[in-house]
């Protein structure tokens, strides 16, 4: 389905992902985890087509992605869709725009200039707002909301894309235990239930552990682990941090056990649905 | 009184330091001034000997003129109000030049401003030339642009609304471009990821963001644009400067004239500026302003 | 997947988007469609598409050709038989009696090579016109029958005006003009004329490296006095005139900041505690600004007569109420607390204003003017063209004189080079004399420095 | 009583560049005889050579007939006529000639009845004031738009007057002439003669519709207030300016011409007389 | 020496400060606490004469201070430092011009209008910024300063002035802990070096103990406690800060034990230097 090779991104000379290769099979969700600076951003922001890539090629369904321009790429765009650590929505306006914005790649510029959208859509809209369980907020201004609340707008835009893949930037990075959960939650259920494919940049190992079938791990650019989670043991994770025998992964932990109870999402049940 | 002191060599090369940076300062704040000052007289003294008239007789007669004007006005004061309503129309025109070019200048402004502004840009290569095309458009004076066209087109309103726009294309362009410069990138990346292309992401992700400001900013040229519009009818781009000329280059017989078309023109100026002002506050201050106003 | 709401709630919230959305597009169009009925409204009210009619196309095409070419006059009168060539018909640019550039050739009868097989002939009685293609045109003036013509046959082409005085010929190569009194041979060639030096200057016409030779030998000053006192071009009068507007610019800004900075004091609430002396400065700030640069010029006129000086009073009066009011509006906004620093230690109002406010202001004072001296550059160019003086004056007269494109073309050129070099030396001496304000993070280096010439 | 500088005010539809050049010779010979400095300024229009010679910021200009009579309105105290200038056919006089477009059909006043009429500059003796007296006369309607033409314009002064018609902007104006020589030549002197030269219109292209009656020339003035010596210096000078430096006297009268003839105030009264007609 | 004699202070119906008397004989350092609003600020402006007072008089040997006009108040303004909590400093003037501003009223207006200082003042204010610890930034400006760093060239603009007394209003609010302990220090050592009597406003309890010989409490615009800080019990605080018994002395407190170590200033050392 999705096959990176050897790709690669330079800038000047310093290589943030250096002849990273992939493949990707069936839909699954996958975390990527990395220190600061491994290139986890720049491998995403490749695949979405943000940054253009220096070398390699990204296939999909067989088809070249790397070498998309315009309205082809816009197209790709839209069929994979990303979540970024600061949500970056439209603050000044209202949420069901912004999840809007993601049939922008559908209509016409000068209908969603006018805020032409059909009906349909913004009943789509409420009801996925709905399915994240922030339908209430569907009038409010974006810049309104609290954190958790935000980045699941941005899901709701990343599903308005209808995506194959969706990309996630740590996309809990930014957020309070509480709603990093929440929004966790919700990718893992978007995986489950629609089959999409997600890739996710964590920046810790127990999520990781916890919501993914898969873990990539990054150093200096290049793939140094690609295994189930189960094998991430203390001593792979030492290797990808290149942490000294100081590391402990409680400095990396953002769980909060205490939490689990209202909602208990089975530990990566359902990983091969 | 020692541990936090420095040492005695310590001290003498830190006040030796000083000094010198202070002497350094005043000398060329001395430079400067006297520079400045030296200019000011040089000039001055050029300017009063290319005059025909001097700066030491001219201060007598500076009433002259206004007196003139007045007595005149006040003697027929009765048709005053005849006047105001025969310039009207004329007054309506200036505002309508002033109001349509800054209308399409604010509109190329925006269009400049977004092609040139680093990380918003279509082409970011062209974003040099797209810089000095504003830089060319708000260095061309608008009587240039506006006597050029009366050439071609004839006189009337439309010369001057091209130049002005021109010109206000260029100036917004660049006040504009600084505003976008400090826009966040964030919703453009957000709207760039769902394949939005260049036109959506500044429409949805640009503009609402600096419009407060960009209207603020459009505001303030509208303000400037009826004062070239009238300046413009002096020289031969209709509305009320070009009454204003004729009655005042007619002068005695037709102070009265003169007097309500300057009556009428500053009293628009005044009150647009004012209105504008408390519009501005409004924009930029948002919600805070409207409280305590 | 159980959703949070229940399905009524949800009916509700969908309606509420359908209505928010009717509401919003309402207002994405109204605006849009306020602005689109506003400029239909200009368009008819400007009569646009009168406009298009009256637009002159040829006098455009005019302007473009004249201003990057120019034309040689030969006149022959035909009274006195006597051929002159003159570039634009300007004295001048005459050629000295019996000397012609080599496409003519003066005799009994003059030939005029247009080139590209155009021959004009300019005999003693008839001017003959060989139009390739065409055919041979003579006109023979008479004293009673007025200009009689003899065309080839066929129908009279367009670019054939005649009537029974007159006949004027337009081709591509040049244009032939005759009339009873005198016939005239327009020729067309790139370029400017006479740009460096004139015809009767010893220097016209020859190359850079022979000039820079004389130059080397101890002609420099020749040289020099011959191209600054070009008849045609008059470079050391435009480089005056371009001077009498920078010093407008100059006099009037610096000049309304010196006379704008003590009033603002009176102006401003936190340094007068007088309310109606603080009204009345404000009123005579805005009725200043209000009355505008142009009106002080025509009223200062009739005091000071045409000239430098009367435009830079006129700037320098508006620019007060202008400055009065930006700093009067920046002294309210200082900071209180650096005044009562500098009023504790039993400093007197004068030291309290100069170490308390003076430094506090200088930032914005100094951008604020020097922003206006960049802007005024342009102003003292529009009021040069009504005190006269200055490039504007130059650049009004030429283009009201309408056959000088050439030099209108110069001027321009020269205006814009000179509020751009405006805005480049404003924009240093911000960068300069504000640290921190105006350099911006990229010339991180300027604003490391210790900067000696810094004011305050 | 002493002067310290003189000043000579110059107008008139040339290259501002081209009328301090053309009247340089004068100011040199000026400068000697006076031995002050003496200066030339050519303002925009014709008001601002009158309001310096009625501010006293100009000592001396050649104004145009409805320009005196202007200044003399506003102050008759402030300047004297001296010397007006001879035609080479003895007269001082020329016209205002009304012209159109010749493919407008228009060929008279009666062709332009609901057309728009361009005039020049307000203070123009030829371009406004004679014209916007005699027009009314012969057409019996006033010259308010709508009266009799369509509108009514003034379109800044005599070269634009001829452009504007060229373009079609006005249907039909007025501009000045000498009235001798060939309507094709555009006349021997005037506005039209130097459309002409310029190779701005074709003569084959215009049609007259109108002339005026004898026009008297401006005068050349000076201030009241200098010193009567100063006065007979440079009266005496412009008088014998011709004689002395021919190539000078072209320049300074823009063209050829016989020479100067003394005037007084009294030749202007008629010209006064309309313009006061014009004001209200 | 200072005399305060039932100064009082109305803003409209508002009394800031009423009927304060106070008994200064021998130099010493005040601290005066109480709550926000207590009038403390009043109080000291009043006796540095930036704000006039309403009622009664402040003598200082034998003078009657509140009288002075013109010139004369002036001279008593430098006879009379202040330190403030913003510091109230010219932030874009280098530090030594700053600090020669306490020399102003001693100067002709002319020679200090274009900047011109005596040498001797100049090397004075080197000196005494070299006494705080900061003469290697005599050349930069006061913005480009930390707030503890401004704080104490606004002490040295005092001490410029050559005062016999300082009065300091709140001068370690706005300050970190670290920085508030330096400054403390500073004003004590100048007390008890040069004998100056300091008056220093402060918002916690335990800095009025430790640095202070006497304790003034105000509370509603009056004195309500004067006395040794011994006797500034938590009761009498309570009564000062007019709190219920929840009232914590700790949630006043900004001290820093660990870091009192490297410079063991004696509390109270010397207390009647
Ligand atoms: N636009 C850019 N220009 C230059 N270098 C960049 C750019 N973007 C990223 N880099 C560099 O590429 C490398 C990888 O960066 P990347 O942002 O992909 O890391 P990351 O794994 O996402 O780290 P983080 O956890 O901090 O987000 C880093 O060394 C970074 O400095
Ligand atoms: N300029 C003023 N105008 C009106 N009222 C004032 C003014 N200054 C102070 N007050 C009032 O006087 C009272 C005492 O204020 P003061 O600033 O002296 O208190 P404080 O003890 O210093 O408090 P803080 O700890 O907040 O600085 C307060 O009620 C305050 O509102
Ligand atoms: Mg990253
Ligand atoms: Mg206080």
């Amino acid at each position: 389905m999705l096959r990176i090779d050897k790709l690669t991104k330079r800038f000047g000379d310093n290589i943030a992902v250096n002849a990273a290769t992939l493949d990707v099979d069936k839909p699954c969700m996958i975390g990527i985890i990395g220190r600061s600076g491994a290139g986890k951003s720049t491998l995403l922001r490749m695949i979405n087509r943000l940054s253009d890539a220096s070398d390699g090629r990204i296939l999909f369904q067989g088809r070249d992605i790397t070498r998309l321009r315009g309205a082809e790429k816009r197209a790709w765009q839209a069929q994979c869709a990303m979540i970024f650590q600061q949500f970056n929505l439209v603050p000044r306006m209202d949420v069901v725009s912004n999840v809007l914005h993601g049939t922008l790649n559908r209509r016409s510029t000068l209908a969603t200039m006018f805020n032409l959208y059909p009906t349909e859509d913004i009943h789509r809209a409420i009801d996925i707002l709905d399915r994240l369980g922030i339908a209430a907020h569907a009038a409010k201004r974006a810049e309104a909301l609290s954190g958790g609340q935000q980045q699941r707008v941005a899901i709701a835009r990343a599903l308005m894309q209808d995506p194959a893949i969706i990309l996630a930037d740590e996309p809990i990075a930014s957020l309070d235990p509480m709603n990093a959960q929440v929004v966790m939650q919700s990718l893992r259920r978007i995986h489950e239930e629609d089959g999409r494919t997600v890739i996710a940049n964590l920046h810790t190992l127990d999520t990781a552990r916890r919501y993914c079938d898969r873990v990539i791990g990054m150093r200096d650019g290049r793939i140094v682990f690609d295994g189930l989670p189960e094998q991430l043991t203390t001593g792979v994770a030492r290797e990808i941090y290149g942490a000294d025998a100081s590391f402990s992964e409680a400095a990396t932990s953002t769980e909060i056990d205490t939490l689990d109870a209202p909602h208990p999402v089975p530990r990566r049940a359902g990983a091969t649905a | 009184m020692t541990d936090l002191t420095a040492g005695q060599g310590e001290l003498a090369r830190i006040r030796e330091d000083y000094t010198a940076l202070t002497r350094r300062k005043r000398v060329y704040g001395g430079i400067l001034l006297i520079l400045f000052v030296s200019l000011m007289a040089a000039g001055f003294h050029t300017a009063d000997d290319r005059n025909a008239g001097g700066f030491v007789d001219g201060w007598r007669r500076i009433l002259d003129y206004p007196a003139e004007v007045l007595t005149e006005a006040l003697e027929k004061s009765a048709q005053l109000p005849g006047h105001l309503v025969h310039f009207l129309p004329a007054l309506v025109e200036t505002l309508n030049i002033a109001a349509a070019a800054t209308l399409l200048g604010a509109l190329g402004g925006t269009v400049l401003a977004l092609l040139s502004t680093r990380g918003l840009a279509y082409w970011p290569r062209l974003i040099p030339l797209f810089r000095r095309i504003a830089d060319i458009c708000r260095a061309v004076p608008e009587i240039v642009i506006a006597l050029v066209l009366i050439f071609v087109l004839g006189g009337g309103p439309v010369p001057a609304m091209i130049a002005i726009a021109i010109h206000t294309a260029g100036a917004l362009g660049k006040l504009f471009s600084e505003v976008a410069e400090n826009a966040s990138l964030k919703p453009v990346e957000g709207l760039e990821s769902t394949g939005a292309n260049w036109a959506q992401r500044m429409y949805l992700g640009v503009i609402p963001q600096v419009g407060p400001n960009f209207v603020s900013y459009a505001l303030l040229r509208f303000e400037i644009n009826i004062r070239a519009s009238a300046i413009l009818g002096f020289v031969g781009a209709g509305g009320i400067g070009y009454e204003l000329r004729n009655a005042m280059s007619w002068g005695q017989g037709r102070y009265d004239e003169a007097a309500a078309i300057f009556l009428l023109l500053f009293v628009t100026i005044v009150a647009v500026d004012q209105i504008s002002d408390r519009l501005r506050a409004r924009l930029t201050h948002g919600a805070r302003a409207g409280v305590t106003a | 997947m159980s959703t949070a709401t229940t399905d009524l709630d949800l009916i509700h919230l969908k309606h509420q988007a359908d209505r928010l959305f009717t509401r919003k597009r309402l207002l994405g169009f109204g605006l849009p469609a306020l602005v689109l009925a506003y400029l239909a409204y200009i368009f008819f009210a400007f009569d646009m598409p009168g406009l298009a009619a009256r637009a002159n196309w040829d006098n455009g095409r005019t302007l473009v050709a004249d201003s990057y070419s120019y034309k040689t006059h030969v006149t022959r009168d035909n009274r006195s038989g006597a051929v002159s060539v003159a570039v634009e018909g300007e004295r001048k640019g005459t050629w000295s009696d019996g000397q012609a550039p080599e496409w003519v050739a003066l005799g009994e009868t003059t030939v005029i090579d247009l080139t590209g097989g155009h021959i004009v002939r300019f005999g003693p009685e008839t001017v003959e016109y060989d139009i390739p293609g065409y055919g041979t045109l003579r006109a023979t003036p008479t004293r009673t029958q007025g200009v009689v013509t003899e065309l080839p046959p066929g129908e009279v082409p367009d670019w054939i005006n005649q009537s029974k005085n007159r006949i004027s010929v337009t081709t591509e190569a040049g244009r032939l003009t005759v009339t009873r009194n005198r016939s005239e041979v327009f020729r067309y060639f790139a370029g400017w004329e006479l740009f460096w030096f004139t015809l009767d200057s010893p220097y016209h016409g020859l190359s850079p490296a022979e000039l820079a030779r004389r130059a080397a030998n101890g002609e420099a000053g020749a040289i020099w006095h011959d191209f600054w006192n070009n008849a045609m071009w008059r470079h050391g009068d435009v480089a005056w005139a371009i001077g009498e507007t920078i010093l407008m610019a100059f006099l009037g800004t610096f000049g309304a900041a010196i006379i704008a900075l003590p009033l603002a004091f009176l102006a401003a609430r936190n340094f007068n505690p007088l309310a109606p002396v603080r009204f009345a400065v404000r009123r005579i700030f805005d009725f200043v600004r209000g009355v505008d640069a142009l009106i002080w010029t025509v009223v200062l006129a009739r005091a000071f007569g045409p000239g430098p000086l009367t435009g830079a009073l006129a700037i320098l009066v508006t620019d007060s109420g202008t400055f009065g009011k930006i700093f009067s509006e920046a002294l309210e906004n200082v900071d209180a607390k650096q005044i009562e620093g500098v009023q504790s230690t039993g400093a007197n109002a004068a030291q309290r204003y100069r170490f308390g406010v003076i430094p506090q202001i200088t930032p914005v004072l100094l951008s604020q003017v020097l922003y206006f001296l960049e802007s005024n550059t342009r102003s003292a160019t529009i009021i040069g063209a009504i005190t006269g003086g200055g490039i504007g004056l130059l650049l009004t007269q030429a283009i009201i004189t309408q056959k000088d494109w050439e030099e209108v073309a110069y001027y321009i050129v020269l205006i814009v080079l000179m509020v751009m070099l405006m805005d480049w030396l404003s924009g240093w001496l911000r960068a300069r004399l504000i640290r921190g304000e105006a350099a911006k993070p990229r010339k991180r280096r300027a604003a490391l420095q210790p900067d000696p010439l810094l004011l305050p | 009583q002493e002067i310290t500088e003189f000043r000579i005010g110059i107008l008139g539809g040339e290259n501002a560049q081209d009328r301090l050049n053309s009247n340089e010779c004068l100011r040199e010979k000026a400068e000697e005889l006076l031995g002050v400095e003496t200066k030339l300024f050519a303002p925009a229009d014709y008001n601002g050579v009158i309001q310096g010679l009625l501010g006293g910021t100009i000592d001396m200009a050649w104004l145009g007939a409805s320009g005196y009579a202007k200044t003399y309105l506003s102050d008759p105290e402030a300047v004297e006529p001296i010397l007006v200038k001879v035609n080479n056919d003895g007269g001082y006089g020329y016209y205002s000639i009304g012209f159109a477009r010749k493919d407008s059909g228009i060929t008279s006043l009666a062709d332009m009845k609901g057309k728009v009429f361009g005039f020049g500059d307000p203070n123009s003796t030829s371009g406004f004031l004679i014209p916007s007296i005699e027009i009314p006369q012969e057409t019996g309607a006033s010259m308010t738009s709508g009266d009799y033409f369509g509108e009514v314009k003034f379109t800044g002064g005599h070269e634009q007057t001829i452009v504007a018609v060229g373009n079609g902007e006005v249907d039909g104006g007025v501009t000045w002439a000498d009235g001798l020589g060939a309507w094709e030549d555009g006349f021997n002197s005037g506005a039209l003669r130097k459309a002409v030269d310029a190779g701005l219109v074709d003569m084959n292209d215009l049609v007259q519709i109108w002339q005026s009656k004898p026009i008297p020339e401006g005068p050349f003035v000076v201030r009241k207030a200098l010193p009567a010596d100063v006065k007979v210096k440079m009266t005496g000078l412009l008088a014998s300016l011709k004689s002395m430096d021919e190539e000078c006297a072209y320049g300074v009268l823009q063209g050829d011409a016989k020479g100067f003839m003394p005037i007084t105030h009294d030749a202007y009264q008629v010209i006064i007389e309309a313009r006061k007609l014009k004001s209200n």
